[in-house]
């Protein structure tokens, strides 16, 4: 209860972040049901989505205790404007076709992995909680897809190439991963979580030896630039928000 | 032969046929036929509820109707693996789905319209399909009986949270009732039908005599009925049926004349998602067609890699 | 005036249906824009959208002053449920593929040219005016449309196939355009507009020569059935309006 | 040779050049260069709109949206055809823009990312290329010039609509004015670079001797700007630069310094939409490959039929 009023702006923004991205991947990935290339990756695709809407659903509930005014992880997933979700532009893009959508999977998982460790020793005693449990998740993704992004780089000519088309469309979004920001290092001065930028070597050191086995090309950082995690997104945002809230929007104040 | 007879006997004392046992090739033939039906029931039944995962309106509601559909998948899988004990592969069966020659079950050509078709998905459809299959429970073939222990143990689950779906949508606005009434209105009958044609007209007597298929159609669906009927009046829908009412003498509800016009019409593809339903699935499967080579492919590599090195 | 409480219920009905056909239709083709196989059909297609936007607007105008409840064209067009849209099912689903597309259009205008012709009629006189206005794009639309249907008919194999297979996929949904009912009756008997099941020769005399023409196959009658116009529409209907009514349902009372 | 004095002579004249007369080869180059750049521009420029069509708040702005876009498809085929006169084809043209060979203005690699720009792309974007394109409407080869007469004409028409869109919203809600804020904030920078490098490092003085380019990058920006904040302040909206302020000595505002950086960044492909734009290009053209060569087979067949029987 003391938390209501102690809470300071950074550590709700840090926790949405976390929160909006599970949520928004999951709701991508629930796209795919029933359209899996086989019938195991259908139930598997299913899978992450469901972990990432019940990291969601923990994260989200979390950010609205901390916020205090009262709103559940159902008002924060559903019924904000566009500007106030802070998830990374990655997790919002297209699924695209199954190489993009597990490429994404993967350099999403890797970067998840890293941050959830940290989080375990956080000072936010919640937080650390949802953190240890979500990892066991996050490990399983990364292993996964990796291994799909093995099967896709290392398989026939086809699928190498729609793989390394996948990750060079993806990667210059993984800058906004680590984009420096003052709520990052206050976050982490409070002990609260890890400063984004300080994740780039364990992620890239989880990346990159997939990336060689999967005989993909390592893409070249560019001045590429996207800004999600501070609320403006891409395109593709707003027709994902359009589908995913259209119950809650035309049915205002309904319980479910 | 002695085969045959040994065959008889087992079925007659109530007992398992396996894998390796020898059977008639007629059982065969009509088990995979009817497990592969399952399992293509299960695999297309995902489309119908996918269509309403993006919008579900709650994250709790998101999240169990995941969770549902993956168990769908999960039934898909545990059924194609007990046909393939049969001698068949899972890409034949799969192959028949795609190209029309093998069916699926009717019901999942009617389209979901509401949200509450979810909640009535799992009422009456998953209702009226365990009552179908705990019969097949102790049918006569060990692994068919073994992976419907397991799908009916989850089917009830899902049945469970489809009323509770319904129940909370009732206790809210007018326009969530009214939602529910429609998705009662469109599924009743279409469930009703999913016992398929009356007693008189039905043509499977064998697998009745192979111990495939216990209880007969009608009587299922009278005892569908019957547990269904009290369900709605908890919920507070009324059942599209003005002939339904109870009859002291018979012990159970009697209800009107089945439109079997309507029936024959889906099974033969004229319902509103036939052609939808197989066109997803088909393109599913063509889209995909490069991840599984690649799979392949990769695999065969390895293989050679791991030769090469020992 | 004396219209707001005398317009009979099949009256306004029949108009919004009028009105939802154009809406609904015109929101499809309207996801062209920017996307078509040569930018002479960019710009047809964006011009037949724009078309029956025009008049969806005239006519849900009118079915807003006939109902007397104050609803206006855009209360009417982006705030009804979807049960209460009053569409042909044919018009909301998907585009697909250009095929699918221009064959839709053919098999639409074909149907709104002789139906615009008898309301120019209309006892409603200001129905007869919105379809005098009208009937001049639909005979374009037909005339365009059927161009393309002969192109890609009588064209490459590839394209033969292609058109057949989308009139198969279409041609079931064309029943309900005849589909027989009490207040196309009770319209037809008040002289506001033909019944539409008295339509059917008028649509086949204008659709089979053009098919014929463009070597295709007319697919049998099936008991298929689509209800669409009486409000219960298909799966693909809850996508659309999540997408077109987004704003209005974000922002609530916003004027734009 | 007599020919270039010639040439030299009517330009010196300030007469047209027309597409029968003889031209330099680098003047040629030149304008199939930047008249085919301006044509996929149009072409491109669909994109970020058409983006909101299926969004449009209001039936009304629906039709102005499609209209406008619509507009815009007709610029390319007028400015296309015009490029045609200098012996090159569209389909030429095209395949240069698809293999990103050729260039687009890069103000369409940024998002449209909420409705107010829609309005802000009519108010600044329109507004800035008005500026670019007014003195062309008196450029030296007259194909272009007349193709711009009329295409000026037009986007007169769509900047007075999006400024209209804009007032509507200022008019409206808190959130309607944030909206309209947020798209000003994002549109104003990318605007003011349309005019390209300032004129100390442009490069295309030959432009000017030709009679093509008759205006400098800096005076038209700084007549933009000028004319700008005005209907800024009509608008009641702020400019996202604290150096913007009235120079009485000048008799011009004074701006801040423009980010180059980012402009050649953008230009260079690394803007939020480069790739996203070209590959809904791609698409499309590929997608409607089969179209196309239906269309030509058809044709064909047609003028064989006719020919056999004649």
């Amino acid at each position: 209860m003391t938390q209501r009023n102690t809470a300071a702006p950074g550590h709700i923004e840090y926790v949405l972040r976390l929160g909006d991205n599970a949520l928004i991947l999951g709701q991508r990935l629930s796209e795919w049901c029933g359209h899996a290339p086989v019938l195991e990756e259908d139930m598997a695709l299913a899978n992450t989505a469901l972990d990432l809407i019940g990291q969601a659903r923990l994260l989200l509930t979390h950010a609205g205790r901390l916020e205090g005014r009262g709103r559940d992880e159902d008002q924060l997933a559903f019924l904000r404007g566009e500007r106030d979700y802070r998830n990374l532009t990655l997790a919002e893009l297209p699924n695209e076709d199954f190489g993009r959508t597990v490429v994404r999977n993967f350099l999403f998982a890797a970067f998840q992995v890293p941050l959830y460790q940290r989080l375990t020793a956080s000072s936010d005693a919640e937080l650390a909680a949802v953190a240890a449990k979500s990892l066991k998740e996050a490990r399983y993704h990364l292993s996964h897809a990796g291994e799909w992004v093995i099967r896709l780089g290392d398989g026939t000519d086809v699928s190498h190439d729609k793989a390394q088309a996948a990750l060079d469309y993806l990667w210059p979004y993984t800058a906004e991963f680590f984009a420096a920001n003052p709520i990052d290092d206050a976050v982490s001065a409070a002990g609260i979580g890890p400063a984004w930028h300080n994740l780039e070597a364990d992620w890239e050191a989880a990346v990159v030896p997939v990336l060689v086995e999967a005989t993909l090309t390592v893409p070249a950082r560019t001045p590429f630039a996207s800004y999600g995690k501070f609320g403006r997104h891409s395109e593709h945002m707003g027709h994902l928000l359009a589908t995913m809230q259209t119950m809650q929007r035309t049915y205002p104040g309904a319980q479910w | 032969p002695a085969y045959q007879a040994e065959f008889d006997a087992k079925i007659a004392a109530g007992g398992f046929i396996e894998a390796k046992d020898w059977m008639p090739e007629a059982y065969r033939k009509t088990l995979i036929r009817q497990i592969s039906q399952h399992a293509h029931s299960e695999i297309v039944g995902m489309l119908p509820e996918g269509n309403w995962i993006t919008r579900a309106p709650s994250l709790k509601r998101k999240a169990i109707l995941l969770a549902k559909v993956q168990d769908e998948g999960g039934h898909g899988l545990y059924l194609y693996a007990a046909a393939e004990t049969l001698g068949v592969s899972r890409d034949e069966l799969y192959e028949a789905l795609l190209s029309g020659k093998a069916k699926y079950s009717s019901i999942f050509n009617y389209p979901t319209l509401n949200w509450a078709d979810i909640g009535v998905i799992g009422w009456l459809v998953d209702g009226a399909a365990i009552m179908n299959q705990i019969p097949l429970c102790k049918c006569s073939y060990g692994p068919y009986s073994r992976a419907m222990v397991r799908i009916c143990k989850e089917e009830s689950f899902h049945q469970r949270q489809g009323y509770d779906l319904l129940l909370a949508m009732m206790r809210g606005t007018p326009e969530q009732r009214d939602m529910v009434q429609d998705a009662v209105n469109r599924w009743w009958w279409p469930s009703i039908m999913m016992f398929g044609p009356h007693d008189k007209d039905s043509v499977h007597t064998e697998t009745t005599r192979w111990g495939i298929k216990r209880i007969s159609n009608d009587d299922l669906r009278q005892k569908f009925v019957d547990a269904t009927v009290k369900q709605a009046e908890v919920l507070g829908v009324s059942l599209p049926d003005p002939d339904l009412k109870w009859n002291a003498e018979r012990g159970h509800y009697d209800f009107g004349a089945i439109d079997w016009d309507e029936f024959w019409n889906v099974v033969q593809g004229h319902g509103q998602c036939n052609v939808d339903r197989l066109a997803a699935r088909v393109k599913a499967w063509e889209d995909g067609a490069w991840v599984r080579e690649a799979a392949l492919e990769h695999a065969r590599k390895r293989a050679v890699r791991e030769k090469d090195a020992a």
